[in-house]
């Protein structure tokens, strides 16, 4: 019978093997998985490439998974933030590898690996350097460039509530990524602030279908990334 | 040799016979007409989620006589019902599932497939026909894994089971397994393989009856 | 101030030209917006160009479009059911024209004119007829088929609940096109079970936001197509 | 002649020019900075809705110190409130809003732009600096009339509006009004027409401030 619920954060992160190409929900610390990336600096892979629309603040979560040295590279749209150095400076010295994606080009490449569209069309960034060497094409007399799908081996994703199913919603802007990433993986690992019973999420409601899903880990009281930010922390906990 | 109607497996043996393939946890998306039966068939102690390509995942039966809802059908038209834990979605999101690999497995009927897998079973090519695809061409270019169901003749006694389709096709390479009422046959990079017989059915029966070249799977 | 309500069908369909290109919502008769339908056969706007799952039932609905001589031509995955005639007959006798789309290529068409993509790959009938004439293009091996946006003039929706503001709900597999129509039509018209005080649909739980909706009028109690079907209903009404 | 800081108009001043010219029920989207004060000047009688591409439509005032819910932020990370008659949905759809030439207007900072509208505002090319880009290409590509809200000058006195960008495009031929503490300048198909002139600003002032030609509208 059917449940993806999995009892720890080091149960769900199994199986992410080094060189793994990693989607990480979020955008800032609303959406961002937290306790998901402390276990996969716990589990120690290396050499992943990581795509998430920003880059991490402080030592903990996405900065502290890049400061473990287990990030070779990042696809992202946003890679500087107010409280963002680790990246900045392993950038600077040429320690990490960065793809500066447009963000809705990054939606829209995430989306399309969960669809199965190899390729689309895109007027963002046609006469930017972003659009470099890439292939432009005209359609009704206005150019775009052709953008690749963006597939994953894993996601790491965290929403609101799950079922066994792994039916999800999200709350607020907290969502943004989650959906799309959750298409875009072969195995979409999530953690949710509760876990509830099948049937209690309203079908008309259900924001991610639980096809998209693999695993699910209730964490109930997950941490405010902008505290511990504040507080100075450093996973490893200091 | 002649072959005689419902030679073989029932439409309803048939049905069982994929079922019992449907591994637990199955995300399933079943055609319209005998592949509905399938559902009919998951044996005991397997939870098996339907998808309908309308916009629902989590299917359940059909609606009781009296309980029908308009607004609650498959992609047949149907009114059915949904399960506790179902979600509706809209058309693209629902082909995302499709086309994105996502749905593990999808039933079939078929006018023919071919020695290499391909699948003809949305047009006969006649011109006086009015051309209708549905979502058949997503579904085999998307689902991991096409079971076709399908009687093993035309009530014309002609193979279905054909070297090339001469009907247009839905897909080129696309389907795994093929259950008929005479056997359930592998399509494989090395050709047809029997996989079993229906009661009473030998190779040689089922080669006589079949245009394309069948193989047998070695045991030892 | 935000009001997008107009008070009849009538108001509704109005600036509808000759020679427009209409989605219309429904998969058969489930979210098929009949009433809208119906102001248009009133209209008697011509050469329509008709984006729509199906082509229609009995006489009635968007059967009844193609019976009073308004569709020049339609783009369709299915247009064929069990009691559909007026389409068949006017295919044979080509007086109407038939862009046949796979289901999926149809909603991805439609979604991509909404979301500003061109262009895209997909996988689904190559090979096949429907893919002749049609540029392929290899993408990790695996050949694939350009498929262009589907934009319209308007759109004609059905859906649930509205609010002013046009954000809206659907009803089980009623939703079927209606988001995706939506977004892809210059002019979107929707007809809405009940319209509800601004604040009413949880904003979690919106399925259409308003910004892509133009026009909404209530029709409180839709016809059934398979009941005028039955009944062998004719509009203009027999 | 040279120019003082806070010459003209401030940056409330300017943000209320901007808002004087978003219509009754625009959907728009301010970028993050000196185009966020614009909602504050939206004259009365007037209904916008803001959209935050985060995933948010129907963004609300800034939220109350001690009533920040760290889930709802607009896109400069602040925490914000929603409106009654909002909605979330996630990237994939906020931007297709934007690409989908949904969003009537957008409000954006400025490094430069030229008197072909081009826009340069994600980066200075200074190599030392983290390259970021986040929605602005998407912006400027798909919003349907994009208003740049910006100082005059740099600090150092250069020109902002110049003939042709020197630093990395965001978008080619995008902005269609300046606002800056000087003037209110349109980008036309003929050049840059100066709208309105900040109070005790002459045309020939705001010219010799100006790398790009200007033009004045012909009043008869």
């Amino acid at each position: 019978m059917i449940n993806k619920v999995v009892h720890s954060t080091k149960e769900a992160v199994a199986g992410i093997f080094d060189g793994a190409t990693i989607l990480i929900s979020g955008f800032g610390e609303a959406g961002s998985p937290i306790e998901l990336i402390h276990a996969l600096i716990d589990k120690g892979s290396k050499d992943l490439t990581v795509i998430s629309n920003n880059a991490g603040s402080g030592n903990v979560g996405l900065a502290a998974l890049i400061e473990n040295r287990q990030v070779k590279k990042i696809i992202c749209s946003f890679p500087r933030t107010a409280i963002s150095f680790v990246f900045p400076e392993m950038y600077r010295s040429g320690e990490i590898e960065l793809e500066l994606v447009p963000q809705g080009t990054l939606a829209e490449r995430i989306r399309a690996a969960g669809a199965g569209i190899p390729a689309f069309y895109t007027p963002a960034s046609v006469n930017t350097p972003l659009a470099d060497e890439k292939e432009t094409r005209i359609f009704k007399g206005k150019t775009y460039v052709m953008e690749h799908a963006l597939n994953a081996d894993f996601s790491l994703v965290k929403c609101h509530a799950a079922d066994k199913y792994g039916n999800l919603i999200y709350n607020k802007t907290a969502r943004n990524f989650g959906p799309i990433m959750c298409m875009a993986a072969k195995t979409t690992i999530v953690q949710a602030r509760k876990i509830v019973e099948v049937g209690q999420i309203d079908p008309e409601c259900v924001i991610t279908p639980g096809i998209f899903v693999k695993r699910i880990v209730e964490v109930s009281n997950p941490a405010d990334e902008s505290v511990l930010v504040a507080e100075k922390r450093r996973y490893p906990w200091n | 040799m002649e072959l005689k109607e419902n030679t073989g497996w029932t439409i309803n043996e048939m049905a069982q016979k994929v079922a019992m393939d449907i591994h637990d946890g199955a995300y399933v998306n079943l055609g319209i007409g005998i592949p509905e039966l399938v559902a009919g068939y998951i044996p005991e102690g397997r939870e098996v989620i339907y998808h309908t390509e309308n916009g629902l995942l989590g299917m359940g039966k059909v609606a009781e006589k009296g309980e029908e809802d308009f607004e609650l059908v498959n992609a047949g038209k149907k009114y059915i019902t949904a399960i506790p834990g179902a979600a509706y979605f809209h058309h693209a999101d629902s082909f995302a599932m499709i086309r994105g690999g996502h749905i593990d497995i999808c039933v079939l009927g078929a006018y023919q497939v071919s020695a290499d897998g391909d699948l003809a079973n949305w047009s006969t090519g006649d011109p006086n026909d009015v051309p209708a695809v549905g979502g058949a061409m997503d579904l085999v270019a998307g689902v991991k894994t096409v079971f076709v169901i399908t009687q093993h003749n035309t009530k014309n006694g002609e193979s279905k089971i054909v070297n090339k389709c001469t009907y247009p096709l839905t897909g080129k390479n696309v389907v795994s397994r093929i259950y008929t009422n005479l056997a359930v046959i592998d399509v494989t990079d090395k050709g047809l393989y029997v996989k079993e017989l229906a009661p009473g059915i030998t190779f040689d029966y089922l080669q006589q009856n079949t245009d394309a070249r069948l193989y047998q799977y070695q045991t030892n």
